[in-house]
């Protein structure tokens, strides 16, 4: 892996209310394939993602594509292909499915084709409105939304939270075809979909990058995965 | 029975009032979050500009450029004093207080504190006999204008593309800045909205009370936000429902009831209306 | 004997279950751990047990007594404390007047509009309380400046001037590093252990689940998968399935 | 050392109508002047009723735009007790200030199942029914538009006349240093405390086992009663009621004064209140004189204002502590996030 990473974070600082949220946080992400973001709850995963967004005030670095990214709107960061799925989807409750999918359109031609080809479901539900679909089906709307555009960057944060286990996996088998095309960062719980999805693993604990380095190394040190995410066998 | 129709169509010529008043005050705050006093203000630029003008350019005319300005006023307001305040949502509403006291002492150093009479189409004096009632035209004019607002606002809501956008700012902005659209064109959009219905808005008044002055913005103001809250914040068609059902009381009960008794009353229902569903009629939840 | 009973409580949005028909019942003593996949309904559970959220359907009694329709401020007069998963704390009052205002609400008082401050006994037990919690040296400092993981600390020194019988803990270690994790689980314990407090602690850190719980009670979709001792819980097929995610 | 500063400010303002003084482009006479007395008084006045506004605005954090019903209830109500009852001033003021706070917990009661923006705009809309009443002079007891003089037969000698009208301004002063003792005590007795803290987290306020409401409630009836009690002095002051002091553009300057002066720090409201008031009277006076919308005092305060929240937020307060960074440790935050 001799290429660039399209994504390079470096002493990112986020204070909020006199808290100081994110430390320094400092990780690259790799031009292909998914990079995890791990970490408790409350480590600072999600405030990581929207700070290189611009939607929290930050410190630090954020070159994307070799260009410095942090303090520019985040319109046009999402203009420029850096794609964001959020937790608990976004999905707008009183619009229709069609016309959430609508909102997102910013090329003349985006492909449909694609987000019909892998959530067939929503072309049937094209009329009725997203508040009435269930987690998963309000999932696929978010990510539909994403794929009608060409990106050079999806963040995803926690798309499988919530979810049925057939479902986590339906999101996880598209998820995966989508970082065949594009990079992907990914902030997920669910270490069964990390260990499917991730080549590389970034672990943030209180603020700061804790373990960094390939996401099955991670994930086979069971002392390792206990001590820095909580969860594992016993 | 005769007098059931006139009242019935008068308070809908309030009601009229109100809701011009109350769409755009609901639907700048459903996208922008800002509670804007100044509205007031862009309804009293409207009425003036049309009364200097009408003389000049003759009254259609003159309504088209009443209506420009206060859009202008809007659009300038949101450019000039809210969008550098961002986020702070405070601070906004408490510099579209100054601009309404600032700007309403403005009016009136330039055209005396004194009310000015208004000019209004010929036709709107004459009087039409419905179910033996004779009812001044100038309630249909009001009633019309109104109508017709609302159909337009509604299918612009629903079929244009910044529609989309206003109707999706309003349930979560962050989310439409996400997916890579500059919301704050969409407040400049509303607020000029707003503005230019507020303008109308103030037009139609001066038409329907034959005068204008420069604190009538006010007066009109607070009724609009009664319908507002009653309406839920952000729903065009809560302020409808709510204007209708505020303007009919108030004509209603200020007839057979003591004086004041209406306005009264409509305080009376807002109460009633927030005791038993804080959010208003059509809201989203207001406490936020 | 039952402390915290919830009995068949539901909460739906529309026709969406967040909370679907859990059954709980906490003795006297008990430290009762709440486990699950992120969006499984556990906070909303707690925001139900503790009244900022009316149920659907289904009752909860504390103490016998049924609560179900009371505001949090009376639930909280009866025994009943909590804490938030962000660390809500009255940023700009010192530390030791945030919990001087706990300890006088439970005490009475923190409507008093005439004498200076606080009595000598609020003082006094306000003192005593941020000793328990390990925070007495920022005492003077303003809450919004505290760092995280003291943020928690006050968090749970609020608990305590509440002198609550029942605790709802929720994910009272998010965000804190490693090395401060073991400090602050020795201040759970120590405000548990030997208390007769009962406590329901949502938590994703499985080493401190298992260190403290009694019983651990597994919250998937809003309805209860399994509540039972600790091995048995993680020795459960399906309670791995869904939580850890195994076998996808 | 500082702390001796408002006793000597006291001190002087109490001693000030022994003084002949002449201050130009200040005062149009003397200072112990009628006019000049005068003037100052109803400075006094604001600057209590804009330190009991911010009880409930930068303490509290209750932006309520219907202030004015509780000063105006102040004012129509102890003018109406003794110019058409005959009533005698104290009990018509110990009546008139304890109504308005009956008044206040009827419509706070309401008003507060809402919160943020919408308690803002209900709390006008109640507001404006006591304009409208009062504008429609119900049974001739308002006076209408044109407001209700007090008849003087029903005051006290000493408060009658001229001559008198040094006395008016040691019962301003005496006001204004009640409601300052009243809001100060609050400050640093519990109460205080938990206003800020119900301003920082409610739901912690309830979780604690407070009721966030009957809290809101209580500040807003506290509120009431000293705004009406500023209502029953300024009507003393200005010799009777008018619907100006009903109306929201009163609520609205209250706002600016605090905002002015610096929301929720000690002393902001208070010198808020009393340069707006200045201001407003002077430039009024002036107005002729100046060009233009300069001669509209709300066009320039206005136009202050909005300045005042770009340029310096925090207010007069806000500055001195910017000039003096490490002091004043005790100052809360300035502007509660309505919103």
């Amino acid at each position: 892996m001799s290429r660039e990473p399209v994504l390079r974070v470096a002493g990112l600082s986020v204070r909020l209310g006199g808290s100081h949220i994110l430390q320094g946080v400092t990780f690259d992400v790799a031009p292909a394939g998914v990079t995890a973001l791990l970490g408790r709850n409350g480590a600072g995963k999600t405030t990581t993602l929207r700070a290189i967004l611009g939607e929290l005030p930050a410190t630090g670095s954020v070159a994307y594509d070799g260009r410095e990214i942090l303090g520019r709107p985040t319109h046009r960061l999402v203009r420029d292909g850096l794609a964001y799925v959020p937790e608990d989807r976004g999905v707008f409750a009183g619009l229709t499915v069609a016309e959430n999918l609508r909102l997102a359109e910013r090329v003349p031609d985006p492909d449909y084709a694609l987000v019909h080809e892998l959530f067939p479901e929503l072309a049937t539900r094209a009329g009725q409105r997203a508040g009435t679909l269930s987690g998963g089906q309000q999932q696929m709307v978010a990510i539909a939304r994403v794929l009608l555009n060409p990106n050079r960057l999806l963040l995803v944060d926690e798309p499988t939270k919530g979810l049925a286990p057939a479902v986590v996996t339906a999101v996880a088998t598209v998820l995966a075809r989508v970082a065949g095309r594009v990079p992907v960062l990914l902030v997920e719980q669910n270490l069964a979909v990390v260990r499917r999805l991730a080549t590389d693993a970034v672990v943030v604990e209180a603020g700061r990058v804790a373990w960094r380095g390939a996401a099955g190394e991670l994930l086979d040190d069971g002392e390792a995965t206990r001590s820095l995410l909580g969860v594992g066998r016993h | 029975m005769s007098t059931v129709v006139l009242l019935t169509l008068t308070g809908l010529g309030l009601a009229a009032l109100y809701f011009l008043i109350a769409s755009g005050l609901s639907l700048v705050f459903g996208l922008a979050g800002v509670l804007n006093f100044a509205h007031g203000l862009f309804l009293s630029v409207g009425a003036y500009v049309t009364w200097w003008a009408a003389p000049h350019l003759g009254l259609p005319l003159a309504v088209v450029s009443g209506v420009a300005a206060a859009a202008a006023t809007g659009a300038l307001t949101e450019l000039v004093l809210i969008r550098p305040l961002y986020t702070r949502h405070t601070e906004q509403v408490l510099v579209t207080v100054g601009l309404s006291l600032a700007g309403v002492a403005l009016l009136q150093s330039v055209w005396g504190a004194d009310a000015r009479v208004f000019p209004r189409p010929e036709w709107a004096s004459h009087v039409t006999g419905v179910l033996g009632a004779q009812v001044p035209d100038d309630r249909f004019l009001l009633i019309g204008a109104a109508v017709l607002v609302l159909v337009a606002l509604l299918a612009f809501l629903r079929f244009t593309r910044y529609g989309l956008v206003i109707r999706a700012g309003v349930e979560n902005r962050a989310m439409v800045r996400a997916l890579g659209i500059d919301v704050r064109t969409a407040f400049t959009l509303v607020f000029a909205i707003g503005g230019a219905l507020a303008g109308l808005a103030g037009i139609l008044g001066g038409m329907y009370f034959t005068s204008v002055s420069p604190g009538q913005g006010v007066s009109l103001l607070i009724f609009a936000f009664i319908v507002v809250v009653i309406g839920g914040l952000g729903s065009v068609t809560g302020s409808a429902v709510a204007a209708a059902g505020v303007g009919l009381l108030q004509q209603f009960v200020n007839y057979y009831g003591a004086a004041g008794a209406g306005d009264v009353s409509v305080v009376a229902l807002l109460a009633v209306v927030l005791l038993l569903r804080p959010a208003g009629i059509a809201g989203k939840a207001v406490a936020a | 004997m039952t402390v915290l009973a919830v009995e068949g409580v539901s909460w739906r949005i529309g026709a969406v279950p967040i909370v679907d028909d859990v059954t709980l019942h906490l003795a006297p003593d008990e430290f009762v751990a709440l486990i699950g996949p992120n969006g499984a309904g556990k906070t909303s559970l707690f925001n139900l047990i503790s009244g900022l959220r009316r149920p659907t359907s289904g009752r909860i009694l504390l103490g016998g007594r049924d609560v179900t329709g009371l505001a949090p401020y009376r639930r909280a007069r009866s025994g009943l404390g909590r804490t938030f998963q962000t660390s809500a704390v009255f940023g700009s009052l010192t530390v030791t007047e945030n919990v001087a205002l706990a300890v006088q609400a439970r005490r009475g008082g923190a409507l008093r509009a005439w004498r200076r401050g606080s009595d000598r006994d609020v003082t006094v037990r306000s003192a005593q309380i941020l000793a328990e919690v390990r925070l007495e040296h920022r005492a003077g400092r303003t809450a919004g400046s505290l760092a995280h993981g003291e943020k928690r600390k006050l968090e749970i020194a609020l608990l305590l001037a509440g002198d609550p019988r029942v605790l709802l803990l929720d994910e009272p270690m998010a965000g804190v590093s490693a090395e401060d994790v073991p400090a602050l689980v020795e201040v759970i314990r120590g405000l548990t252990a030997g208390t007769g407090r009962t406590v329901l602690m949502v938590e994703h850190h499985m080493d401190v689940v298992l260190d403290l719980a009694d019983r651990v009670a597994v919250l998937h979709h809003g309805a209860l998968l399994a509540c039972d001792t600790p091995a048995a819980v993680m020795a459960d097929a399906f309670v791995q399935h869904a939580y850890l995610g195994e076998g996808l | 050392m500082t702390r001796f500063v408002p006793l000597a400010l006291l001190v002087a303002a109490a001693a000030l109508p022994w003084s002949t003084l002449d201050v130009p482009g200040l005062f149009d006479g003397p200072l112990n002047s009628p006019g000049t007395l005068q003037l100052l008084a109803v400075c006094l006045v604001f600057g209590a009723l804009a330190l009991g506004y911010d009880l409930l605005f930068g303490r509290a954090g209750l932006l309520s735009f219907g202030h004015a019903l509780y000063i105006a209830a102040g004012a129509y109500g102890v003018d109406i007790l003794i110019s058409h009852y005959g009533w005698a001033l104290w009990p018509a003021a110990a009546v008139t200030v304890l109504a308005a706070a009956g008044l206040a917990a009827l419509l706070g009661s309401v008003a507060l199942r809402t919160s943020g923006i919408a308690f803002s705009m209900v709390t006008l809309a109640f507001a404006e029914v006591g304009h409208i009443l009062v504008n429609r002079d119900p049974g001739g007891l308002t006076g209408g538009e044109e407001g209700l003089p007090m008849r003087t037969a029903g005051l006290p000698d000493a408060l009658v006349g001229v001559t008198n009208t040094v006395n008016l301004y040691w019962l301003a002063l005496a006001t204004l240093v009640v409601v300052t003792l009243v809001v100060h005590a609050v400050d640093r007795a519990p109460l205080g405390r938990t206003l800020t803290g119900l301003r920082d987290d409610e739901r912690r306020v309830a979780v604690v086992g407070l009721s966030p409401y009957k809290i809101k409630l209580l500040a807003v009836v506290l509120a009431a009663a000293l705004a009406a009690l500023g209502g029953v002095v300024h009507a003393l002051v200005v010799g009777g009621a008018s619907p100006h002091v009903a109306s929201s553009d009163l609520t609205l300057a209250l706002i600016v004064m605090a905002v002015l002066g610096g929301a929720g720090t000690r002393w902001g409201a208070l010198a808020g209140g009393i340069l707006y008031a200045y201001l407003d009277q002077r430039l009024a006076r002036l107005g002729g004189r100046l060009p233009g919308p300069l001669g509209e005092p709300l066009f320039v305060l206005g136009t202050l204002f909005v300045l005042a929240v770009y340029f310096v937020p925090g207010g007069l307060a806000g500055l001195r502590a910017r000039l003096r960074p490490a002091r004043d440790a005790t100052a809360r935050e300035p502007h509660p996030e309505a919103a």
